[in-house]
C-alpha cells in the first residue's frame, strides 16, 4: 500500500493566492508537481517522499546510510569490505 | 534514483540472506501488514529465497481491499445515478462491488476518471463547475492527509461541487484485531513504513508490549524488506518484542505533525468496517462535521442496502493470516484476477492475487 | 497543406460526395499519390512474386499527437513492423480512417504528412484506402486501421514452431517508452520528461538480420500491447516451452522506469512500439546482437532470456537480487496504482 | 454462444492480456478457425499467384442490426465486393474490431456468426485481425474493418481507361434499398416497412459474368456511399465522358421508392450495398444482362445509361417524363427534407 | 403510390407540353412561389421542355431559405452555449449562419438532431427531462399547424423543458412583396398548393385583382404544375387575372379550418424579417404570449447580435425574380453548394443551387 | 417548400389519454403514424396528405380526376381516347 517514491525538489512555488507551496519534484528525470504543505521547512534540492501528490517526509541522508552499516553494525560483515560504494551517491 | 535504486543492491541481499539463514533457529511466522511489502516480496522472488523456516504472511495492508463492499456500491451509485464525475485512484476501480465495479460502471458510460493525486479532483470540479466531482478516498493513514488537503483545498477555494467518498483504515487497530483473533500465529510484524511516516512509531509500542511481538517499522525495497525480516527474526530468536525502525531514513519517532494536522482537521477516528473482516472499533476515519458539505455520504444523502460478502469467500481469514489463499475452495475457480470474488484476488497485492500471479502454483 | 475551404472535418466529408471528393483530392490522393493509388478505384492492382505476409491493425490513441510522434506514422510503422515480423519485406499498405466530426483539417493534415513521411522511410506505399467520418461523441478525434501485404524473404523461416530449448531471446531496444510517453501527457497522470515513443520501422533492420542469419532466427514478433511480458507468456503458452528472463537484463531508459515507480506500473507490460523481440538460435545468439546493436534500430538490443526444458508454458522472471517470480498476463489493462 | 464470465466487453479486452485471450480464445479466433488463422503471428503467410488486387473499408452502421443484415456481414461482404470489382476472385481477408466499452457480449458474438457465414458463402477465409476496445463515449457500439486480397481472373480487364462511347451501363438490381433500410430504423426518422438492406456477396455472379464475357465488361464498381450518382459522376469526371441515363429504366422497390417521397430524399444518392454497376460493351450488353438476371443477385438488373461523346465529364438524367437534369454530387450527405 | 405516381404520366405530360405550345403566343414570366414546385421543374428536367417563350422564375418558397441569419444563429447559440437538445428539419442544417451552420455547430459537438415531425421532439423532451429540447420551427404556413400542435401537446402533456424556436414566414405578404417591387417583372404566379391545403385561397383574389395576375393555386407534380402552367397561360392569353385551383383533389377553397384553429391558439401574426429581402409587414408568425413559456427566444431571453448579411450575395433579388442566379458575381465562384453564401444556394430548392446542380451551366 | 404526400390510414388509435388521434398512414407499403387532429373526421381507408406528421387534407377523389380530364373539358383533347386509363385506381 501506500506507494510513495522519493525526488528531489527542483523549484518551488506558491499557488492559490499564496497559500499553498507547490514544488516541481524530479524523480530520476521526471518532473511532477507535488504540495509542499505537509513538509513547511523543504527546500530546493531537498529530496522529499511523495505519496498521491503529497511531499510526506523529507529523506534523512544520515540514516540512509544504516541499512548499508547494519550487517556491519551487528558484526556479521567480516567480507563486505568497504561499505561507501553501496550508499547513495550524489545524482 | 537516489535513496532507491540502491536499496536494490543484488550482492547486500545476498548477505543480508545470509544473514537471515544463520540467524533463524526454527519456524517463525510475520505478518508484513502493508501490500507495498507484499508487492516486494513477490516481485522480487524473495519469499523462495527466505529460508523455509519463515513464512511471510500477507496481512490486510491494502486498502483497496478491505473497502467495504457497501462502499463501493455507492461509489457506482454516484457515478451512474448521480452522475458524478467519480474520481479514484486506478487500483480500486477493478474491486468488484455488489453487482458490478467502477470499471464496468465505466464500461457502461459512467464518468470515472483515474487520477494521480486527490488535490487534481479539486481541479476536476473547478473546471466541470456544472458537474459533481466525488474523489473516492481510500488508504491507510498515508493517504488521509492528501485526501484530507484536497477538502481543505476545495474550501478554501469555495469549491462547492467537491466532495470525498471517504473510506480510510488505521494499521494499529487492524494489528489488535489480527492479535486477538484466537487462530492466529503471527510471530512479528513488519509495519508499514509509510503509515508511520504520517503516524509515526508511538501507537505500536503498547501493541508490541501487549501481545509481546517484536514490530519492525520497515520500508519497501528489497534491502528494506530484508533487513526488516532480519531484525524481527532477531528480537525473536532473542525473546524481545519491541518496536524497531529500519525505515529511519523516511520515518521520525513522532511522524510528520503537520500531516496529523491536516487529518485532524477534516477527520475524526470512528468505527469502521473493514471487508472480509467485519468492523473493527475506532479503525477508520469520519468527515468531521465542520466539512460535512464535502463528504459525499451526507451530501447526496445516499443509502444503498449492504449487500451480503460472498460467503465462499474466506478473505478475512487470509488477511488475518489464519488460511493461505489455495485454502479457499475457489482460489483460481471461479475466483481468478479476471473475476475476483473477493477483494485479495483484486490488486495484485491482495493475498490471493499475489498467489495467483506469482507463485506459478495455477495453470492458468 | 492545400488551402480549403473549411477547417474542420464534417460528417459531410464522409458522405461520399463532393466534400468526400475535395478532402481526398486536395489532401489524400494528392500527399500520397502513386501509380497505383491514382488509379482510384475499389481496390488496387499489384503484382507480388512468391509467398506473402498480410497483416491488419486498427490504431487509436489519446492523445493523437504524443512525445515522438503521432497516430499516423504509428499506423504505417505498426503494420509495416509486423509484416517484418513475419520475415516479410512491407511493400503496399492500405489506410483507412475513421474520424470524429470536429477534427481540425490541420491536424488532418499533420497526421497525413507524418503518414506520407513514414511510408517513404519504410519504403512502402499506400495503394487503397477509406475515410468514413462520425458524429461528435461516436468515435475519439482519429482512428486508423492499416493493413499492409509484403513478400515473404526467401531465407526466412519465421514461426513459433521453430523456437528450440536453449534459444535466445533478445529485445532490439529500450522497453515501455512509447507507452510511457503516452502516459505522460494522459490527463490526470500527466508528468514532464523527455520520455518519447520509439515508434519507428524496423522493416530493413530485420531484412539486415534475415539476410545474414535466416533461419538462425526462429520467431519475431514485436510486444506492442500487453508489453514485453504478454507477449512472451502467449508464446510459451502457444508453443509448451518454458521462457527465463532475467530483470538485469531488460533494457530501459532511466526516465521511463522512474515514470513507472511513479505511477506503480510494471515496465514488462507497459506497450512498445518500434521494438521487437527475436528467438535465435543458442549459437548465433551473440553475433546476432552484435550485427542487431551496429542498426541504430537495434543499438539497446540485449539478450534478455533464455528458452528452456523447464516449467513449461511459464515465464519465469529471476529478478535483480536473484529470486524468481512467474510471470502471468494481467486480467486487463495495468492500471496506475498507489498500493 | 460460448459460456464467458462477462456479459459485456470492456477496455480490458482490448488491453492485449488476459481478458483480449480469452475473447479472442473463445471467440473470434476458435469460431473462424482456419489453417492460416491459427498460426495466430503478427501477420498471416499466403501464397498467391498472379495479378492481386487489395482493397479495405471500415464499417460503421448505425444501428449495427439492421433489416437485413447487420454491420458483420456488410464488413465481409464490403470487401469482398470491392475485390469483385476489380475483375478480383477474394481469398482472404483481415478483420479488425474497435469496439466501444459496453458492447454487449451477446451482441458481439452475433456479429461473428454473421462475419463466419458471410465468409462461407462469399468462399473467403478470415487469415489476420485486430481487436481494440475504446472509452464509452469514444466509439459506437462497433467499427469493422475489413481488408482483402484476391487474384484477378485472367480474362479480366477492369479500368477506367476501357470505357467507350456508346458503352452501357447496366445496374445489377434495385438500388436504395441499403439506406433507406438504415434510416427505417434510424432514430426521429423510422417508419415501418418490409425494406431490406441487399448487403450480399457479388463475387460468384461477377466471376460468372467475367468467364463469359472478358474483356467485354469494360468497368465494375460498386455504388455504395454517395449512391448511384455519385459514382457516375466520379466516373464521367474521371474520364471525360458523358453518361446519360434513362430515370424510368432505373429499378427501385415501391416501397423503397415510397420511402424516399416521404423523406424527400432522391434514390439516386442513397447507399446500396450488394449491388453493381457495370460498364459493358454495346454490342454484348443485351447478353451480359441476360446472363446476369438469371443470376439471383442480378434478377433486377437494368440497363440504365449510356456513356456518350456529348456533354463530357456530365452526367445527365432523362426524367420519366422524357426532361433533362445534370446530375451533379451533393456537397454532403443527403438530409431529410420538409422543403 | 395513388394520388402521385398518377400524376408522372408521360403521355399525358406530352400532351401538355403540347397544348401549352399551342397556347402561348407571347413571352411571359411565371413566378412558382413555392420551392417545391421549383423542385419538381429541375428534378423533371421541365424547364427545358417548356417554349422559349415562358421564363419560370423561382420564388422566395423555401422556408430555409428565407429563415433570418439572426435566428440560425439563436439556434447555434441555444444548442452551443444554453446546451440545448436542437431538433431541426433536416434542410435546415446546412444553411449558414453567419459564423457557422446547424451542421457546423453538430461537428463542434452540438447535439443537433434531425426529426421528421416536431412532434417527435416532444417526445424527445420527456423521454430527456433534464435537457432543455428546442425545436427550431420554420416554415410556411403548411407547417405552421403542425409546430403548433407540437406546443399543444407540450402544455397539455405539462413538458416544461420543451419550447419551439419559431420563424414562420407566409405567402399573400411576399408575393404582395415580390409585386410592389418596381423592378419586378412577373405575369403570373402559381400559388403554393400545400400552403392553400391549409389556409384556403380567399387570400389570393384581393391580390390578383389588385396586381392584376393570374394565380393558379398549383400542386407538385408534373402534371399538376404543368397544367397550372397551362392554367396561367390561358388566362394571360386571355388577359384574365383570377384565382383558380388546380389542385382541388387537396385544396379547399376554405382551407382547414381546424388548423386554422390551432394556428390561431398558438400564433399571432406579426412582422417578419426574410433573409435576404428585409421585414415585410405581418408576413410572420410569433408564438402568443398565452405560451410564453414554449418560446424558446423569450424563455432563454437571448439576444445575438444581428450579424450583417453578405453584401455581395444578391438573394433578394433573386427571390423576386429580378435576377437570376447566373447574374450573381460570386454565384459558382465563392459560393458554392458545399460553401454557400446566401440561402438560395442552401437547399436544392434554392434558386441558386437549382440553377447550379441541375442547369449544367457550371463546370465543378 | 412544404413537402406532404398522400397516404391510405390504415388504422386509427386514440393517444395520450384519449386527447389526440394518431393513424397509421400508409405510403406506397410503408407505414409512418400521423396525427388527426386537424381532420377529425378521417376514417381508416381514406387517403390523407400527411406533413411533417400531420394529416392536413383528405383527398377528393372525384376532384382527382379532373387533371386527367382537363384538356378534354378545354376542347384540345381529341386524340386522347379513353380518360379512364390515367385515373387514380384502386390500389
Ligand atoms: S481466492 Fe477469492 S474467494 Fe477465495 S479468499 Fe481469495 S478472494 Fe476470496
Ligand atoms: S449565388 Fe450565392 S451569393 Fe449569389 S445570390 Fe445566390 S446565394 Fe447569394
Ligand atoms: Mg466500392
Ligand atoms: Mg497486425
Ligand atoms: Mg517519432
Ligand atoms: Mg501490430
Ligand atoms: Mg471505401
Ligand atoms: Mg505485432
Ligand atoms: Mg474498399
Ligand atoms: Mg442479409
Ligand atoms: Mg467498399
Ligand atoms: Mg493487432
Amino acid at each position: 500500500m501506500c506507494l510513495a517514491i522519493p525526488g528531489k525538489i527542483k523549484s518551488i512555488e506558491t499557488k492559490y493566492g499564496g497559500m499553498v507551496r507547490m514544488a516541481k519534484v524530479s524523480f530520476g528525470g521526471i518532473v511532477k508537481e507535488a504540495s509542499l504543505e505537509m513538509l513547511p521547512d523543504a527546500e530546493v534540492d531537498d529530496y522529499v517522499l511523495v505519496h498521491v501528490g503529497v511531499a510526506i517526509s523529507k529523506v534523512n541522508e544520515e540514516e540512509a546510510q544504516k541499512t548499508f552499516k547494519y550487517l556491519e553494525e551487528i558484526g556479521e560483515l567480516g567480507e563486505l569490505g568497504d561499505v561507501d560504494e553501496y550508499l547513495p551517491k550524489p545524482e | 534514483m537516489k535513496y532507491l535504486s540502491e536499496y536494490r543492491d543484488p550482492e547486500l541481499a545476498k548477505k543480508y540472506l545470509e544473514e537471515i539463514k544463520n540467524t533463524v533457529s526454527r519456524p517463525w511466522s510475520i505478518m508484513e501488514v502493508c501490500g507495498g511489502q507484499t508487492h516486494s516480496l513477490v516481485k522480487n522472488g524473495i519469499i523462495e529465497m527466505l529460508p523455509d523456516k519463515i513464512t511471510m504472511i500477507h496481512g490486510p495492508g491494502c486498502p483497496v481491499c478491505v473497502t467495504p463492499l457497501n462502499l463501493i456500491d455507492k461509489a457506482i451509485h454516484l457515478a451512474t445515478e448521480k452522475e458524478a464525475i467519480l474520481c479514484s485512484f486506478g487500483d480500486m476501480l477493478r474491486v468488484p462491488g455488489s453487482q458490478k465495479s467502477l470499471l464496468q460502471a465505466k464500461a457502461e458510460g459512467a464518468d470515472v476518471r483515474i487520477l494521480y493525486s486527490p488535490l487534481e479532483a479539486v481541479k476536476i470540479a473547478e473546471e466541470n463547475p456544472e458537474k459533481e466531482v466525488v474523489f473516492f478516498a481510500v488508504g491507510f493513514e498515508t493517504t488521509a492527509p492528501a485526501n484530507a488537503l484536497s477538502v481543505v483545498h476545495a474550501d478554501r477555494r469555495n469549491v462547492k461541487n467537491y466532495s470525498i467518498l471517504a473510506s480510510h483504515v488505521l494499521v494499529p487497530p487492524a494489528i489488535k484485531a489480527v492479535m486477538d483473533d484466537k487462530e492466529s500465529q503471527i510471530d512479528g510484524f513488519l509495519a508499514a513504513g509509510h503509515v508511520c511516516t504520517i503516524m509515526g512509531n508511538t501507537e505500536y509500542h503498547p501493541l508490541s508490549t501487549k501481545y509481546k511481538v517484536p514490530i519492525v517499522v520497515t520500508g519497501f525495497e528489497p534491502l528494506d524488506v530484508l533487513q526488516g525480516i532480519l531484525m524481527v527474526i532477531r528480537q525473536l530468536e532473542q525473546s524481545k518484542s519491541e518496536v524497531e525502525n529500519q525505515y529511519a531514513r523516511i520515518v521520525r519517532e513522532e511522524g510528520n505533525l503537520d500531516a496529523q494536522k491536516v487529518i485532524n482537521e477534516v477527520f475524526e477516528v470512528r468505527n469502521q468496517m473493514w471487508r472480509g473482516i467485519g468492523e473493527i472499533p475506532d479503525s477508520g476515519y469520519a468527515v468531521r462535521d465542520k466539512y460535512a458539505g464535502y463528504d459525499a455520504i451526507r451530501k447526496f444523502d445516499i443509502f444503498i442496502d449492504e449487500a451480503p460478502e460472498n460467503p465462499l469467500c474466506i478473505s478475512g481469514q487470509i488477511m488475518k493470516g489464519i488460511k493461505k489463499p489455495y485454502e479457499c475452495s475457489q482460489f483460481g475457480k471461479t475466483c481468478k484476477p479476471e473475476n475476483p470474488l473477493g477483494a485479495p484476488m483484486v490488486s495484485s497485492e491482495g493475498a490471493c492475487a499475489a498467489y495467483y500471479h506469482f507463485s506459478g502454483m495455477v495453470e492458468i | 497543406m492545400p488551402i480549403l475551404d473549411f477547417d474542420i472535418i464534417t460528417l459531410g466529408h464522409g458522405s461520399g460526395g463532393m466534400l468526400t471528393n475535395k478532402l481526398l483530392d486536395s489532401g489524400v490522393f494528392d500527399l500520397l499519390s502513386n501509380d497505383i493509388l491514382d488509379e482510384r478505384h475499389d481496390g488496387a492492382f499489384l503484382e507480388l512474386h512468391g509467398k506473402i505476409a498480410f497483416s491488419t491493425d486498427s490504431f487509436l490513441v489519446s492523445p493523437i499527437f504524443f512525445p515522438g510522434g503521432n497516430i499516423g506514422e504509428l499506423a504505417v510503422n505498426g503494420t509495416v513492423n509486423d509484416l517484418a515480423m513475419c520475415g516479410a519485406s512491407p511493400k503496399y499498405l492500405s489506410l483507412s480512417f475513421i474520424i470524429e466530426e470536429g477534427l481540425p483539417v490541420k491536424d488532418f493534415w499533420e497526421i497525413l504528412v507524418s503518414i506520407k513521411i513514414a511510408c517513404e522511410k519504410a519504403g512502402v506505399k499506400i495503394v487503397t484506402g477509406d475515410t468514413k467520418v462520425v458524429e461528435k461523441g461516436k468515435g475519439d478525434k482519429i482512428f486508423i486501421n492499416t493493413s499492409g501485404v509484403g513478400t515473404i524473404n526467401p531465407k526466412a523461416n519465421i514461426g513459433k514452431k521453430n523456437i528450440q530449448i536453449g534459444d535466445k531471446i533478445i529485445v532490439s531496444g529500450n522497453i515501455a517508452s512509447h507507452g510511457m510517453a503516452i502516459l505522460s501527457v494522459r490527463e490526470g497522470l500527466e508528468f514532464d520528461s523527455e520520455i518519447q515513443s520509439d515508434t519507428t520501422y524496423l522493416n530493413h533492420c530485420v531484412e539486415d538480420l534475415l539476410n545474414n542469419f535466416g533461419t538462425d532466427i526462429h520467431l519475431l514478433t514485436d510486444p506492442t500491447r500487453g508489453g514485453v511480458a504478454t507477449v512472451l507468456k502467449e508464446i510459451a503458452e502457444a508453443t509448451a516451452v518454458g521462457i527465463e528472463i532475467y530483470q538485469k537484463n531488460l533494457p530501459i531508459d532511466d526516465q521511463v522506469a522512474s515514470a513507472c515507480e511513479l505511477l506503480g506500473l510494471d515496465s514488462l507490460y507497459v506497450a512498445n512500439e518500434g521494438l521487437f523481440i527475436a528467438f535465435v538460435s543458442e549459437e548465433k545468439a551473440a553475433v546476432i546482437l552484435e550485427k542487431l546493436r551496429q542498426d541504430t534500430k537495434g543499438r539497446n538490443a540485449k539478450i534478455i532470456g533464455t528458452v528452456v526444458a523447464n516449467h513449461p508454458k511459464q515465464v519465469v522472471l529471476e529478478s535483480a537480487i536473484g529470486g524468481k517470480r512467474v510471470i502471468s498476463m494481467l486480467p486487463g489493462e495495468q492500471l496506475p496504482r498507489i498500493c
